[in-house]
């Protein structure tokens, strides 16, 4: 069973090594990939649900010797997201890149992308986080630049820039651990790690690399241009599964890690960042002309309630309010990830068919584009936050928790954050209605169309249905 | 205390430090690509610092192993910083 | 007797590679610091090199010192080389006397 | 060594350090900065040395002052050099103010952690497990051991990491064109050092399983001979002209290690778990895989892209009208003789 967990890396590294080989059979080697990822991810849950936290010795050295890959109900999860979303990701960008070039160029670099988020998310040790978080990182700009424009080449080589300064300040922090601790076992550390000023330190810089990583208001400044200009495919990616990598090792870190060592003004300051975020990531989306800045902006917004739920997990004594809140801003983030990818899908295809993305002009394209219009309102809706979606009963845990602890303040970010999510929705989803004669009948592409229809409906339907039995799995390891 | 030890350290931090001040600042891209790789050698210099154990024992091999790895993902890192910005120099030139 | 050798030698060199430096910062063109600086440097390494193999243990380790002089040698003298054609491709002149 | 003279030598080594990295990261010109920064990597590979790393210092001053500086130096006439516009001069200032002071008091914070840290006795439980498992590693060159045996995983990651930079470099469209041919006397040269890097690299990679060297060491030696040929005015240097075979070389380094890897999985050992008496033979496999596949993306990263076609160099005629080593389009070479 915890030989899925190896598997989990081994198959897409070697994917992406027959995709460069091979580039004739790139796809169907992705779509192998896919399927293979899905089913490893599918018995890492059954596993995780049955077993509990799963262990793999790499090399069968001893923890602390050689490297240990772990999986708990989070990393499971957010392991099956990612392969949900890649998959999806994988059908629409198969008809995304026309030219066969483009297509040989992206697959390997697109799987190196897969196997990085994989390594990620399993990872026990730290300084293997600093190389996946590097692979990440390099394949991530990468597929931003293939966008090809001066634009996407500009904000790649910042997102480049910025992603080093991180992973540069994170190995600081590791450096300092292993001066301290002399391990680099996350696990062990967990059992021996103390507050003090070396513990503290190395926690400052590795947040303060993971934060730059994950795009927390104010260091949110490379992610718009980046997520606006990368291939929507890519994007998709890189909003849903990428940055959320990072915030991932930042709730790793905190609640699990050096659970012994955060002080509640450190998660204050998240939650206030947190907080920043809602409220100037849905201004600026609310003001963006282009869908793609809108829904780029709307990330950092959405990162922003994920760092809120800091202060409430300090504050909440261990018990099952705070086994609640964990399980809500897990919702959240895995909400967010099936939504906010269907929705780039969808804007791509938006922007494929019309040549262009502004917001003001969309109007007619309910009925050209029924299917895709659909998948940007049922996307809408789990930003928003509206029942059935996941993120309904996220942000329900973020308002329960935040009233039992008597903190308003996030409630009231929260309320107003919503109110902006709904506004800048409806005015995507009034243009995309707007009245105007169109001649044509409705298109419907099938491949192109579904993945955003079925990632959209997953993160505002399926989530909210299933939350109970998640919630389950997640009491496994947290 | 080894005293050589601790002198090393130190300057890995002030070299450290001194990288991170121009990555932040400075106006040349070059530049700061050149001063990221700064920072990572006086982060590696605190790692052999801490890996040191005197003239006459063996020192802990671990972070020389992740120093070696961290030297090539900084070369990796720089080399597509600096394709990255001659392919957006000559996207410039054409325009 | 072989150790006061080697000390003279070693010393000898780092004059030679000290008045390199001061060529280097003093010399007023660049064809002039090139002269100071690889003479000088050669002489110096040649120097330190035959020090360096007085002391030591096995003729293995000689032989290894003389290759990485002589890899030096070779090296320097075409940067030189390469540094003083780029400069007069350049038409950068020798300063007058 | 007294241990005077050794602490006078180390105060030397540091002061020079510091000042090197001051120097390159403070001087007004981009070139005199690169330049100084190869200083600053070659003083720290003594550095390394110093503190009996000798694997660390040969892959810093191969990898980290060598390479890293060629291909800075490489890109220094190609990218344009930012100047400040004066408009944010005043917020700049307060900027620059706030992140010096926020740089100074982290350097301070870490010292005097360290400083309290290095009373106390030192963290051994690692060095140590390494020490006793060294046999079963199969080389017994700790380092070698602790890179592709204990966390051999790491280095198979770090080997991706490096395919994906390449790939990124080939996609992001043509390299440069070759240099001009550099003469007799640079020919002269490359003529008998590449053969003279060719063997080191061979050395390097046989001789890490019990002695300071290794895959990286011997790529980037390897790299380096397919510098000096290019330099040298070659063209394609020797990696394969069929695209196809060029991407299997680029990727036998992640290919081979996680083969290996993968096939003791299906026999029922450990991933990467290599049986004591075969993992001496394992890891030279790897390592010959992994030297050629990192000297083959290192000369890549040089070139700076894909071999360039004929269409490419029409285009490139026109953005980069002298792309020759030596006949570098100085802003300041108006024909006129230059003074000395």
């Amino acid at each position: 069973m915890s030989e899925a967990l190896i598997w989990l890396v081994a198959v897409p590294l070697a994917g992406a090594l027959l995709a460069l080989l091979l580039p004739r059979f790139a796809f169907a080697v992705v779509i192998a990939t896919g399927v293979a990822t899905t089913l490893a991810a599918g018995l890492l849950v059954y596993g995780v649900g049955t077993a509990g936290t799963l262990h793999y010795a790499i090399g069968g050295w001893s923890a602390g010797l050689g490297i240990a890959l772990r999986a708990d109900g989070l990393s499971a999860l957010l392991v099956t997201m990612s392969s949900l979303v890649l998959v999806a990701g994988s059908v629409y960008a198969r008809s995304y890149f026309h030219r066969e070039a483009d297509q040989a160029r992206f697959w390997p670099l697109w799987l190196l992308l897969w196997t990085a988020l994989n390594a990620l998310l399993l990872a026990g040790d730290l300084f293997n986080l600093y190389v996946t978080l590097e692979l990440l990182g390099l394949s991530a700009v990468t597929l931003t630049a293939l966008g090809g424009s001066a634009e996407a080449l500009r904000a790649a080589l910042r997102y480049l820039m910025v992603g080093l300064l991180g992973s540069m300040m994170f190995l600081a922090g590791v450096s300092l651990i292993y001066a301290g601790y002399g391990t680099l076992d996350m696990a062990m550390l967990a059992r021996t790690v103390q507050a003090g000023p070396l513990t503290g330190t190395a926690l400052v810089l590795m947040t303060g690399g993971l934060l730059l990583k994950s795009a927390l208001f104010p260091l949110h400044f490379w992610l718009p241009p980046a997520h606006a200009s990368a291939p929507a495919p890519v994007s998709a990616v890189l909003s849903a599964l990428v940055v959320k990598a990072a915030f991932y090792l930042v709730l790793r870190l905190w609640l699990d890690v050096f659970a012994g060592a955060v002080t509640p003004a450190g998660a204050d300051l998240l939650g206030l960042l947190g907080a920043g975020a809602v409220l100037w990531g849905s201004w600026r989306a609310l003001r963006a002309e282009r869908l793609k800045l809108l829904a780029a902006y709307s990330t950092v917004a959405q990162l922003g309630y994920l760092f809120m739920f800091f202060p409430l997990l300090q504050a909440l004594p261990p018990g099952a309010a705070r086994d609640l809140a964990v399980g809500g801003v897990i919702l959240l983030a895995l909400t967010h990830g099936f939504a906010k990818a269907g929705l780039f899908l969808a804007i791509g295809i938006i922007q494929q068919r019309s040549g262009h993305d502004t917001i003001r002009e969309l109007d007619g394209t309910a009925q050209r584009l029924p299917a895709t219009t659909f998948a940007i309102a049922l996307g809408g809706m789990a930003l928003v936050g509206l029942p059935p979606s996941g993120a309904f009963l996220g942000k329900w845990q973020l308002l329960a928790g935040a009233i039992a602890t008597g903190q308003w303040l996030w409630v009231a970010v929260t309320v107003a954050g919503s109110l902006l999510a709904a506004a800048y929705t409806f005015r995507v989803l009034g243009h995309a209605f707007g009245h105007q004669a169109y001649p044509g009948r409705p298109v419907t592409i099938a491949w192109e169309e579904w993945p955003a229809l079925l990632l959209t409906a997953t993160a505002s339907i399926v989530l909210g249905l299933a939350g109970l039995p998640l919630w389950r799995l997640l009491e496994v390891g947290t | 205390m080894l005293t050589a030890q601790w002198l090393y350290a130190l300057t890995g931090c002030v070299v450290m430090a001194l990288g991170l001040r121009t990555a932040l600042l400075h106006p040349s891209l070059l530049r700061r690509v050149l001063a990221i790789n700064i920072m990572g050698s006086g982060v590696f210099m605190l790692l052999v610092a801490v890996a040191y154990r005197g003239p006459d024992l063996a020192p802990d091999p671990v972070p020389h192993a992740l120093v070696l790895t961290g030297i090539v993902v900084a070369v990796s890192a720089t080399a597509l910083a600096l394709a990255l910005a001659r392919r957006l120099a000559r996207e410039r030139a054409d325009e | 007797m072989p150790e006061v050798l080697s000390a003279v030698l070693i010393i000898m060199g780092i004059a030679f590679y000290l008045a390199g430096s001061v060529g280097l910062l003093r010399l007023p063109d660049l064809y002039s610091r090139l002269h100071a600086l690889t003479k000088a440097d050669n002489l110096g390494l040649g120097l330190l090199t035959a020090g360096l193999a007085l002391q030591s243990p096995d003729l293995f380790v000689v032989a290894k010192l003389l290759l990485i002089w002589l890899a030096i040698l070779a090296a320097s003298a075409t940067s030189a080389h390469l540094i003083a054609r780029h400069a007069r491709r350049r038409e950068t002149r020798p300063c007058p006397r | 060594m007294s241990p005077l003279s050794l602490a006078l030598f180390d105060i030397l080594l540091l002061v020079s350090i510091v000042v090197l990295a001051w120097t390159a990261l403070t001087s007004a010109d981009d070139r005199r900065s690169v330049i100084l920064f190869m200083a600053f990597g070659l003083v720290v590979a003594l550095a390394w040395a110093r503190l009996l790393a000798p694997d660390v210092a040969l892959a810093e001053a191969a990898i980290g002052a060598g390479l890293s500086g060629a291909l800075l130096l490489a890109a220094l006439r190609e990218l344009p050099s930012a100047v400040p516009s004066s408009g944010q001069a005043l917020r700049q200032r307060a900027t620059q103010g706030t992140v010096s002071v926020l740089s100074a008091a982290l350097a301070g914070m870490l010292a005097w952690i360290l400083t309290a840290h290095f009373e106390g006795p030192a963290r051994d439980e690692l060095a140590r497990a390494v020490a006793t498992h060294l046999e079963l590693s199969g080389v017994s060159n700790p380092v070698t051991a602790v890179l592709l045996n204990f966390r051999g995983y790491d280095t198979l990651l770090e080997l991706a990491v490096l395919l994906a930079a390449v790939l990124g470099i080939l996609a992001l469209g043509p390299g440069r064109a070759a240099y001009r041919p550099s003469g007799p006397i640079f020919d002269a040269l490359a003529r008998w050092l590449t053969p003279l890097l060719l063997v080191t690299a061979g050395y390097l990679l046989w001789v890490g399983a019990h002695a300071p060297g290794g895959a990286f060491q011997a790529g980037a030696t390897l790299a380096a001979a397919g510098i000096v040929l290019r330099l040298a005015g070659s063209e394609w240097i020797g990696l394969p002209h069929d695209g196809a075979v060029l991407r299997l070389v680029m990727a036998a380094g992640v290919g081979v290690f996680l083969a290996v890897g993968v096939s003791l999985l299906v026999l029922g050992r450990p991933f990467l778990g290599y049986p004591p008496a075969w993992a001496g033979a394992l890891i030279l496999l790897i390592e010959s895989a992994a030297t050629l596949a990192i000297a083959a993306t290192l000369v890549l990263a040089f070139i700076g892209g894909r071999l360039p076609t004929e269409a490419d160099r029409k285009g490139d005629a026109v953005t980069a009208p002298a792309a020759g080593a030596g006949a570098n389009p100085d802003p300041s070479d108006n024909g006129e003789p230059r003074p000395c």
